[in-house]
This record gives structure tokens, sequence and C-alpha cells, in this order.
């Protein structure tokens, strides 16, 4: 399943692109997350629970930056396993400079597959949907934080 | 082409029939139902053991994918659990399975779990067994399992181009059988046409019957004896002995198969053999029994659906008075990601080539695809379904494009009653049958003459009415020779059932049979077919329920399958108590003093001089005399046992191989079904207003039952053309994994049913009965009919799918023209 | 089918439940459990903790005030909706979108408040609140609150409530001077809904809350007859899944056309 | 009144009363069919929707596999191998096997319960009614026809010894 969006933000490109590849500020911004381990500057490990409403889905998660084009684009795998579901999926992200604040074109594919898959495709879509909007605002924030320390 | 009917190569021996007057043909009350109104029948879950563990499969989330490391250490430490099985020591400990297709299809490897690859969601990777259903499946949750990825293999009609990536290496490609069918003299048809009808592309939907009752089995491996005593619902124990037996490499001898009531089975319980050697090998691994309980989920992600099927490039010559001369079509079969019972579905098909009608001349190229779905496997109608849901929708295609009328077209190329026995173009013999007459009933249950008004009146409430005719010819009683034509090398052929009835010490009659029922009520009619010759009552006669290999009473078809219990079955019980009653006249004659047997006759529990019936010997007296006190009985009587065993074997021939023709099953059934529908041209959602089915099974044994078989099918068919289907997303994953989403048809969903019948006797066969119970598919056929006929209103549509769900209904009337591209006609 | 463990915890007061709910990370109501014991059963979700709402008796009051507003309890069955006579007296579409919803066994069980907590696109008593304006009390430790069914539905599954409140009952506002209507496209007769709308008209406008095209019911507003309301859905932007069912497309036609004939029967319906 | 994860419980099944020690997580139906070995309550599906494991909960029709054993602590189920009394079967019991309303039989006691509830609460139904009633039992042998006609049967008294 994919999706796709634009987004601004009233800040400059270098500081959007720290925050996007710093795992620590991106583990603020992830929803649900328990635990969090930087192996490498390319591969994190991160324990969610993704709050669903009927109780969480618990996933352990294993990142691995694929690419990476400093100060415009970026490439991110995430596997996530979990009990009944395994999570695959492939973002990237295009920044571009836009007078002052920075403009950000993402793109994820995701794939959900084990019993969860199956029984919760019917809810799939709006419950990714729901998903990326907590994490675009999250993100929002955190870019917000970010600049204000600066 | 020839319309003269072509008599048999070899005229089939015709069995002597003195059905008399008495049980046969009576609702006689079942013996089943005092058992399972209660709740008192054995279902295999109910089946318990000391000390038994329960199993729960690990299974893929991937539809393709390379197995990299399985751990189970950590399962294997929970506390409760008594161990595990994985591939590897599958691969050891036993062997593939044996593969119907010649090679290079038949190089296929299937193990009872998956080794090194898994090739559908859902399919079992490993088996966990603990103290409760719970343990086992908590521990199959600590189950570690990598996989890499590998591209899912989805559509059958790319499945075979070399640029798709291969399911089975050793195959070579995803082609498991293909072959040529040409019958009569397609290209003369061609020239003779005044018109010709194509067809670019029909598709038959996956769906399954999806018994109510999941599989299942509860294992037992006697250390003693090496023998393994498998409780379980599987419905053809005679071919899950055949497939079982070399995989775990021991002798026919140590499968013992135990099975009381079976919760419903349509086919979808023939294939199981491959859980069981899982469950057989982790009996004696673990030293215990074992329990298998097949979840709803895994039943419609793993157990067996029906064969999905493309028709593609069809093409029909048609003489202008609607005469049709024949049909070319390319046949793509997709059989899901293991071969079990496949490829026979590339035959049996092949037994209604024609189906109803008179069209000589033919030609199909079949080729049957894997992919990365579940498994397919016979499903009520297996493989005939598809091919005669095919035929009507040509027909009403045809009829639609040029402007004839349904009934008409069908009723100038109907095969006719008295063309009968009919040989088909490909040497199959219709032993009789008079579709016309049915076709004219069915039409009157749905009052047909008033239909134009119901139109007006639909009309007027803003509905779109249509009226759709299908049919099914229910093939029964295959011959296994036919599977030589896919296969040469193949020593299967013919078909048989076993039974026996005795006379015990007291009197009782006793009847077991090879059969495995789930739902058919053999007991019922064995004991109508045996009180009838016996001249006792039903209730005086024993039927064992069920199945068990010790019984002795069973051969290497026995199972309950593809409509042949009337004919096979009922056939064995009918020789058994020709036999008995022969023995007991003997042993009355000798008793008597009588001259022979000709000079006795049996009545009302007794034998009885036919010159002084004060002269009368009970059956108890001849029990008890046999068994227990024969040192009575004059020495030329001494061989007397009371206990017959007879085997039923069908006038079965050997096909030609080389030209695919022969007689490749023994009767067939048919029934003709009529459809109403009302279509909401604003929301696509329709509803099935008026419903008829007539049936013609020959002899009715049970009048009552064979109406039940014929209900149970209509609702079948009535949900596969509306809701149930197995579609899968790009990355496999099957979307209708429960009842949730899979929607069978419910109480408030059925229509009001109308059924007739029409009595054609077999003259085939011992009762002049047919096997029946397949005939749903009819069902299917009249719905997509009556659809088409509703939207010829709405842009005149064309019904190309089988499964047609308001979503689709919905695109049909938003975008007629996008069907109606499907269909180009021509003059010839 | 088989559950991972759990505990389980049967309170005797609305306050020890609050309590019990606050007290355990994991925690969760359980009302009828026909969508929540499922949902376990596939292991998809697994509460460490179940309150068992059964013996909360002032949950499953059915009254009505002298204003003809009705307040439901939120452990009011289906059907005891579908028994009550106050139901039937103070707003007659709930006991007719009652009746429709999956079975027997399922509406013996089966809540109001299960319903609206559960907040799936599926669900008949999320728009149909939406469109008859209904308030929900949710109480919690720091006290009871009042939410308007507009705010309650927050995405799938998930409400205003949060994890340790509870939604105790359902305001209902009398349906005098206003028609209710509800219709559905669904899968078998009665069965699950593929789209759905409610709508309410009173003085010349409708209100029309549509189900299974959004993550939650989506209100418009429009003159009271059906080419107004076909058009303002129209203009609505919507975002309907597209499953296994129905396409995106499809929903959003259904969407029109059900808003339509939920209008006309709320028209024919007017007290 | 703290959370547990086993608990001992009584239920009044058919009259008789058990009392066990389940874990929290045990369905009903489990609790049915393993630990009291009653059998005659099935299991078809996994998603509530087929009511093979339909029983009678003071009074309601439910379906037991979408409770919790432990939930039914204090309650009185009556469950198929309740329907026949001193040997005598219950009407529709007899109903079933006159009209052939059952072919394989799984999910008869399902609906034999699901009768019995609709005919307690409404003894002259409609054709419709029971069809309604028995919304929430797939049968896939049957399709519905004997069956509709066994509880009319059973309703109407029409049914002999």
């Amino acid at each position: 399943m994919k999706v796709d969006g634009a987004r601004t933000f009233a800040a400059p490109r270098r500081l959007v692109w720290e925050v996007l590849n710093d795992p620590k500020q991106m583990a603020e911004v992830m929803p649900g997350v328990e635990s969090f381990d930087v192996e490498d500057d390319r591969h994190w490990r991160a324990h969610v629970k993704i709050p669903l409403g009927l109780g969480g889905l618990r996933l352990s998660i294993n990142f691995e930056k694929t690419e990476e084009r400093e100060p415009d684009f970026a490439r991110l795998h995430a596997k996530g396993t979990g009990v009944g579901a395994l999570m695959d999926m492939d973002t990237q992200f295009h920044l571009s400079e836009a007078d002052g604040a920075t403009a950000m074109r993402w793109e994820a594919d995701v794939r959900v597959a084990g019993p969860v898959g199956s029984m919760g495709q019917r809810v799939l879509q709006p419950i990714v949907n729901q998903q990326v909007k907590n994490v675009l605002a999250a993100l929002d924030q955190q870019i917000a934080r970010a600049s204000s320390k600066t | 082409m020839s319309e003269t009917t072509v008599a048999p190569e070899h005229p089939l021996t015709v069995e002597e029939q003195e059905v008399k007057p008495g049980f046969i043909g009576q609702n006689v009350p079942r013996k089943e139902d005092q058992r399972l109104v209660q709740g008192e029948g054995v279902f295999v879950d109910d089946v318990k053991r000391h000390g038994m563990a329960y199993v729960h499969f690990v299974r893929s989330p991937y539809a393709h994918a390379a197995i990299t490391r399985i751990d189970v250490s950590k399962a294997a430490e929970l506390e409760g659990v008594y161990g595990t099985l994985i591939g590897e020591e599958v691969a050891a400990t036993s062997d593939p399975f044996f593969q119907i297709a010649p090679p290079p299809g038949g190089h296929v490897k299937d193990f009872a779990l998956a080794v090194g690859r898994v090739r559908h969601v859902g399919e079992p990777v490993v088996a966990v067994a603990a103290v409760t259903r719970e343990l086992a499946r908590d521990a199959a949750d600590l189950v570690e399992v990598d996989y890499e990825p590998l591209e899912p293999v989805l559509d059958p009609e790319r499945a075979a181009d070399p640029a798709t990536p291969l399911l089975h290496d050793d195959v070579g490609s995803n082609v498991i059988w293909s072959g040529e069918f040409d019958y009569g003299d397609y290209d003369a048809a061609l020239a003779d046409a005044d018109k010709v009808v194509r067809i670019k592309r029909l598709h038959f939907d996956r769906f399954s019957s999806t018994p109510l009752e999941t599989s299942g089995a509860v294992v037992e491996y006697n250390r003693g004896t090496a023998q393994w005593t498998i409780h379980s619902n599987n419905q053809f124990p005679g071919f899950a002995q055949i497939m079982m037996a070399p995989a775990l490499r021991v002798g026919i001898d140590k499968l013992r198969f135990v099975s009381q009531d079976i919760g419903g089975g349509f086919g979808n319980k023939i294939c199981t053999h491959v859980q069981l050697v899982a469950l057989c090998l982790l009996a004696r691994k673990l030293k215990r029994p074992v329990n298998w309980t097949e979840w709803r989920t895994d039943q419609h992600t793993a157990n067996s659906h029906g064969n999905e099927r493309v028709f593609l490039d069809v093409e029909v010559p048609v003489k202008s008075d609607g005469t049709l001369l024949g049909f070319r079509a390319r046949m793509i079969d997709d059989c899901g990601a293991y071969t079990r019972y496949e490829p026979l579905g590339c035959i049996i098909w092949a037994q209604v080539t024609p189906g109803v009608y008179r069209w000589r001349n033919i030609r199909v190229d079949f080729t049957q695809v894997c992919t990365n779905k579940s498994p397919c496997g016979p499903n009520r109608g297996y493989s005939r379904m598809q091919h005669l849901w095919f035929t009507e929708r040509v027909i009403d295609i045809v009829a639609h494009e040029l402007g004839i009328d349904p009934v008409e077209i069908r009723k100038r190329n109907y095969i006719r009653s008295d063309e009968m026995p009919y040989e088909t173009p490909n040497g199959c013999v219709y032993d009789s049958g008079d579709y016309a007459a049915c076709l004219d009933q069915a039409l009157a249950l749905i009052e047909y003459d008033g239909i134009d008004e119901r139109r007006r009146d639909a009309e007027a409430r803003g509905k779109l009415l249509g009226v759709g005719i299908g049919s099914t010819l229910d093939s029964g009683t295959n011959n296994f020779g036919q599977s030589t034509i896919l296969n040469p090398e193949l020593q299967f052929s013919g078909n048989n059932e076993v039974a026996t009835v005795k006379l015990d010490i007291f009197g009782e009659i006793v009847v077991t049979i090879g059969t495995t029922p789930q739902g058919q009520s053999h007991e019922t009619t064995a004991a109508q077919v045996v009180a009838e010759i016996l001249g006792v009552t039903p209730d005086e006669v024993n039927v064992r329920a069920g199945h068990d290999s010790y019984w002795n009473s069973h051969a290497g078809f026995s199972g309950t399958y593809a409509s042949q219990f009337a004919v096979t079955g009922l056939g064995a019980v009918k020789g058994a108590t020709d036999m008995l009653a022969e023995e007991i006249k003997q042993i009355g004659a000798a008793v008597l003093g009588a001259e022979s047997t000709d000079d006795v006759h049996l009545e009302g529990g007794f034998v009885k001089r036919n010159d002084n019936p004060e002269a009368a010997l009970p059956f108890m007296a001849c029990g008890a005399i046999v068994n227990a006190n024969n040192a009575v009985l004059p020495m030329e009587a001494r061989s007397i046992t009371l206990n017959c065993r007879y085997v039923y074997v069908p006038p079965h021939q050997l096909p030609d191989k080389e030209r695919k023709y022969g007689n490749l099953t023994l009767t067939y059934a048919n029934q003709i079904h009529a459809c109403v529908v009302e279509v909401d041209p604003e929301t696509g959602v329709y509803e099935i207003v008026d419903y008829s089915a007539v049936d013609d099974c020959g002899i009715r044994i049970n009048p009552q039952i064979v109406e039940g078989q014929v209900h149970g099918a209509t609702a079948q068919s009535i949900g596969a053309a509306t809701h149930e289907t197995f579609p899968y997303d790009e990355d496999g994953n099957l979307l209708t994994p429960n009842f949730y989403d899979y929607h069978v048809p419910h109480a408030l969903d059925m229509p009001p049913m109308k059924t007739g019948y029409v009595e054609s006797p077999s003259p085939f066969t011992p009762l002049g009965a047919k096997g029946m119970g397949e005939g749903g598919g009819a069902g299917i056929s009249a719905v997509c009919a009556a659809l088409q006929n509703a939207l010829a209103a709405a842009g005149r549509p064309i019904v190309y799918d089988s499964s047609n769900p308001y979503k689709r209904v919905w695109e049909l009337l938003r975008n007629p023209d996008e069907s109606r591209a499907l269909v180009t006609v021509e003059d010839a | 089918m088989l559950l991972a463990e759990v505990e389980y915890a049967r309170p005797s007061s609305v306050e020890e439940a609050l309590r019990l709910l606050a007290a355990h990370d994991g925690a969760r109501a359980l009302a009828g459990g026909q969508t929540l014991t499922n949902v376990m059963k596939a292991r998809a979700a697994s509460p460490d903790v179940l309150v068992d709402l059964a013996d909360l008796d002032e949950l499953r009051r059915i009254t009505r005030g002298a204003d003809g507003t009705l307040d439901v309890g939120a452990m009011s069955t289906y059907s005891d909706l579908i028994a009550s006579a106050e139901v039937a007296a103070a707003r007659p579409i709930l006991t007719v979108v009652a009746a429709q919803i999956a079975d027997v066994q399922v509406r013996n069980r089966g809540t109001l408040g299960g319903n609206l907590c559960l907040s799936d696109p599926t669900n008949h008593f999320p728009p149909l609140m939406a469109a008859i304006g209904a308030t929900m009390t949710v109480l919690g430790a720091s006290g009871e609150r009042a939410v308007a069914a507009d705010e309650f539905f927050l995405g799938v599954y998930m409400t205003a409530v949060a994890p340790d409140e509870l939604l105790t009952k359902v305001t209902i506002p009398s349906a005098a001077g206003t028609g209710d209507g509800f219709a559905a496209v669904t899968i078998g007769r009665d069965g699950t809904c593929i789209a759905n709308a409610a709508a309410t008209v009173s003085d010349g406008q409708a209100r029309v809350a549509l189900g299974c095209v959004a993550a939650v019911p989506v209100v418009v507003r429009a003159a009271a007859e059906e080419d107004a309301v076909v058009d303002t859905v129209r203009a609505t932007a919507l975002e309907p899944p597209d499953d296994v069912h129905a396409s995106a497309a499809y929903r959003r036609h259904l969407a029109e056309v059900l808003a339509a004939r939920a209008v006309r029967q709320a028209l024919e319906r007017r007290s | 009144m703290e959370p547990i994860a086993a608990k001992r419980i009584t239920v009044t099944v058919n009259g008789d009363s058990h009392e066990r020690e389940v874990e929290a997580r045990r369905l009903l139906v489990h609790f049915l069919r393993d630990d009291l070995d009653l059998t005659g309550t099935h299991i078809g599906c996994d998603t509530g929707n087929c009511g093979a494991c339909t029983v009678i909960y003071d009074g309601m029709a439910i379906k037991s596999c979408m409770m919790l054993a432990v939930q039914a602590d204090g309650a009185a189920i009556e469950t198929v191998e309740g329907l026949a009394a001193n040997g005598e079967l219950h009407p529709l019991q007899k109903a079933f096997g006159a009209t052939h309303a059952l072919q394989c039989g799984y999910c008869t006691p399902g609906m034999l319960m699901s009768a019995k509830h609709l005919l307690e609460h409404n003894p002259e139904p409609t054709d419709e009614e029971i069809r309604r009633a028995l919304q929430g039992n797939i049968c896939r042998c049957t399709g519905y026809v004997n069956i509709v006609e066994a509880v009319q049967a059973a309703a109407k008294g029409e049914v002999g010894t």
C-alpha cells in the first residue's frame, strides 16, 4: 500500500535534515516507542506498541538507511515483526529549499502480512493514514523544538 | 458435423434391475439423526485420548519466501510444551508425496511441512505440541522463523511466462500439465458456420464449500506394532493411504483410518494427508497421541480451494438458426502452490466436455499452472463445475448477441432424451436424462409465462428484473483410468467400493461400508436397500456409523466423493445382501428340508417354504446355527458363513490415452435451475426473488435425502455466484480468511426455493440410481445468466465472471462497454 | 481462536472499574465482547487486563427525561434497545437500526457503548449518533464530561474515551419535530455494512452522517431534500477505503445514493 | 479485588452445577467441550460468525466462542445435551429429524438452541422471523429450507413422537 504527500516546514533545510536523520529525534516522532537502540549510523532497532484503540500492536522494528544524499534525499527501510503481524515499510523523502522554509516530498510503501494483515485489510488504509497524520504532526513539533534550540 | 448418435465402442454391460416396491423410494427417517440432534455424534475434535498433546502449526506469513532460519528453542523451553517438528526433520524422516503429474510437472516436491521454502500464505512451517491448546499457540508465537521474501506469482495468465519467477525449480516452469483436446472436426465446423461468436475472456473464480467442521485429527502411534490409528475427518481414506504410506515409508496396513461423524466435506477434506503425515511423525516422535484442530482461518488460507480457471480466445461457430456447431478455447487452470489431487482437474472436466449440448466439434488447449495461493483440490462439482459454467455462459452470450431466446437456443441444442445413451465427442456415454423436460418443469416452477408482467412490475419499482437458466451434469462414479490420459505411466483405472453384510448370532443384521459419509445419509439408504432385499424393516438393519480400516470393508477407492455412493456404495451393499439372502435361503432349505433355495423365500425375518408358509425358520435361528450350532448342518452347508463381503466394480473400460477418448465416468445425473433476480440499478445490489431446481438422478432411493442435497448444493452455488470468493492482494495475502469477510449465504439470504424432479433410471447401475449431490453448479450459471438478462436494459453488459458481488454488478452498470468489448460477432 | 494470557477483573462499581483501568497499563474495559473477544482470539490485539463491566447495572439503565430526551446506559445491549418502550417512543430509529445489527446472539451480548467505543468504520451506531446529535457522557478519575458525537470519534478504533475512562451513557435528544432515516448497503441481507448513511431532518435542514467512507463518520448538512443532499455529499472530500468488498469509487457513489435514501426516509418519518 | 489470571468458577449447565478452576483466557466453548466434556456444542469458525457454538445463557441465545468462561461464573447455561427430557426428544429435535433439517449435523446443536430461544420469545413466528432468528447460524448442507420448515413444524406442534 502506497502513501505519499508533501509538507513545508518553517525551518532551514539543514535543520530539517538533521531531525530526519537523527535516530533519537525520530524516536520522538514515531508512535508508541517503548525502547530504541542505535546500532550504527545506518542501523537502528526499536520496540514499539502502536496504539490501535483495541490494544496496542507490539512490533520490534529494524531500521536500515538504504540511501542517503545529504542534504536532500534519504531512503529508509523498516522491517517489523510481531505476533500475527509482519510490517515492511520503505520510505523516502526529498527536501528542497523554499525561500527560507523547507519543502518535503515523501512517499512510503507499507506492507502488512500475517493474520493481522488479513483480518485488518478492511481498516488498514484508514489506520495507516491516521498514523501518518500523527507522525507528521509530531514531526512539525520536533522541528519547531529543534529550531527553537538553535 | 454429425447429428447422429454414435453407439458406444464397447457396449456397456447393463446389470439386471429388480427394484421391488418397498423401502427403496421411501422417505425413511434417517438413522443418523437420533444421535446428531442430541449433540451425541462423534466428530473428530470430540475424540480424546489420555496424555494427548494439542498441535498448533506455525504458518507462513509470506506467499513466497526462502526459509533462512528456524529456531524453536524458546518454544521448546516453555513449560508444558512436549516438542516440535520442523521441515528438516520431515525431509529426513519422510519422503515427498507421490505426484500424479508426469515429468516435469511431477517433479514438484511436496512435504508434510515446508522445506526450505514457503509457497503460500498459511503454509505450515513448524508444528508445536503442548499440554493445552492455548499453550501450543503460545509456544508457536515463540518460534522464530527468518524468511527471505521472493516475488509471488499470483496471476495464472502470467504464470507460464518465462519471465515469471518459479515456484518449483525442479519443474523448470510454472506449468504443471498441458494438453490438446481435439474432437470432431472443428475446422469443418468453422467453415460450415453462418456466424462466429468470439469471447476474449471468461473467468471462474476461486471459492470453496468451506464445510462448517474444519479439518482435524487425533493420531495415535502404537510403538509395539509400529502402526498409526488416525481418527480424522478425511473423506477419502483410500487416497490418503496411497499418498501417506510411501511418504511415511510404511505399508498401507500401518495406517488405520477411523471416523464416525464428519461435519461436511464437499471434497475439501480429501487432501488432508499432508497434515496427517506431519501428525504421524509427531505422534511417533513424542510417543503420545496428538490432536490437531484446523481453525477457520487456516482452512480458508491453506486447506483446499476450488480451482480458478480462465477461458481465453473462445470461438463459437453457429448456424443462423442458433444451432451450435462446436467451440474452441484456451483454458488456464490455477491449482495454487502444490499439486495434491492435481492435475486430475485437467481431465475430470472432460467427463462433461460438451455439457448438456449437442455440439460435437470441440478443440481445447488446456494448461494448468501453479501460483503462490492456497493449493486447490476437489470442491463439490470438482472441475466439471468450472467447465459447465463456461458452456452455459457461452450459450447465453451467443443467445444474447444473436438475439435468440435463451430457452429456445437451449431446446434447440440440448441432447435429446431419445438420443440416450448418448456418446459425447470424446467417448463419454451419458446414460439417461431428459434435459428439455427438466427445463420445462424449472420454468413452470418460476411461472416463466408471467415473466414479462413481473418485469414491468419490477420496473415500476425501479428495479431491473432478469431470468436465467443453468445446468449441471453431475457425473458420478469416476473411471480412474482417466488419470492415464494425463500420465500414461499411472496404474489406476476403474473404481470400487466394498460392503459386508452379516447375520449375527442373535439374528442381528450388521452392515459395514467402506465410505466416509459427511451428511449423505449412508446408514439410512444402505438400510433401505438391505431391508428391501431381506424382507425386513430398515429399523432391523444395523449399519455401522462411519469408517474403520479394521472392518476390512474398504478398497483402494473407498471414500465419499464424486457422486457415487448410490452406485458404488449401494451397489456393494446390494451385492453383499444378495449373497447373504442366498446363504440364508440355503440354511433355510437345509433345515426346512426344501429341495433347493428356489423352494424357500424370505419374509418378515423368516425363511419360509413356498409350499407351506407354516414351515418357517427365523433369521435368529439361522444366525445361531451357523455361528454356534453348526454341527446340525449337513456337510455341504457348513461352508456358509452368513458374513458376506462384496466388492462393487463398475463396468469401466480403459480409455484411449492418445485420443484422450473413452468413458470417463458411469452415470450422469442432471439438474436444470431457473432463477429470477431483481437488480437495483443505482447500487448494483441484487436479490434472487424466485428460484427453481429440477433434478434427475434416476431412481431416487430416498427422495427427501435427494431433495436435501439439491437444496444444499444450490445454496453453495448461490454463495459462489454472489459473495463467496478467495481474492488475494498483490503480496499474496488472502483477503477473505474468515466468515466475516467470506460471506456464505445465511438463512436471510436464501431465496424461496422450489424443487422438482424427473426420474430417468440409469441403465448402467444396480439400482437404476445415479450418484448425485454435486448438482449445485447450475446455480452459478443461472445467477450469471439472470444478471446478464436483467442488465440488458442497461447497456447490455456481458457477465464474464462466475463471482458477481455488488461491486462488480455496479461496474457492469457503470461501464457496460468495457465488458461488451470482450465479445465480437462475425458473419462467416 | 486461542487467546493470549490475560488477567480478568469484574468490578462491582464504576469507581472500582475506573480505578482498575487507571491502575493497569494495557487494561481494557470488556463490555459485550462481541468484537474484542474476536480480536483477542486472533491475537491481533492482546490487552493485559480485562475489566468486565457486566455487573455495573447503573450503566444499563434506559430512562426518558420529561423533555423527551433519552438516556441510554452504555452497557445496554442491542436487544435491550429493541425491547425498550422508551427507546421506541423517544427515537424509533434506534430500534430499527439495532435490529439490523449482526444476529440475535450478538444482539443479546453486544452493547451500544461497545459499538461506539470500538469506532469501527462499518458499525451502524457511530453515523446514527452523529446524525441525531447524541451526546456521550465520559467518566474518568477527573470527573464527568459530555462529548458531542461529532467530537467523540477520533479514528478507527479510537474515540475521545481515554484508556482510564469509561463511556457511561449516551443522551439522545427528543425526536419532536424531526425525522430520522438510515440506509445501508450490506454484504448479504442485514450483513456487514459496505456503506451506510444516517439522516435527521428538522426545520427544513438535513444532517447526514456517512459511514464507511472515512475513518470516522462524515457529517454533512444541507437543505432537507434529496438533490441538495446529493450535491453536498458529492462536494464533500471523502477518504473511502478500497477493500475486498468495495472500491473507493463504489463507496463514494454509494455515499450519495444512501444519503438521499436516508433523507427520503427521514422526511417520510418526520413526526 | 485485583485482576487474576485464573479463577475458580461455578456454572450450572443443563441443571447440573460444575465447579472448575479456569484460566481467564479460556473461552466458554472450550470450557464446555474440553473441561466439561459436553462436546455437543461445536466450533465452526474463529470470528463469531457461524453460530455452531450457540448456547442459551441465562435465558439468552449467545455464541459461546465470544465469551470467556470466567464471565459465565454463576450463570445458568443450556446446551443441546439438555434438550431431550426423560428420554423424550424435544419437539424441535423431532421436527429436525422429520423434515430432514440436518445432513452432516454439525450446525444442528447451535441451530436447535437458536430455534429454542426464538420459540420461547415468539411461539408463532413467520418464516421471515425464523430466518431472522437463525441468521447467526451458518449451515453449509441444507440451504436452510428444511430447517425453517422444521422450526415452523415444531411451533405448530406438527411433530409426532
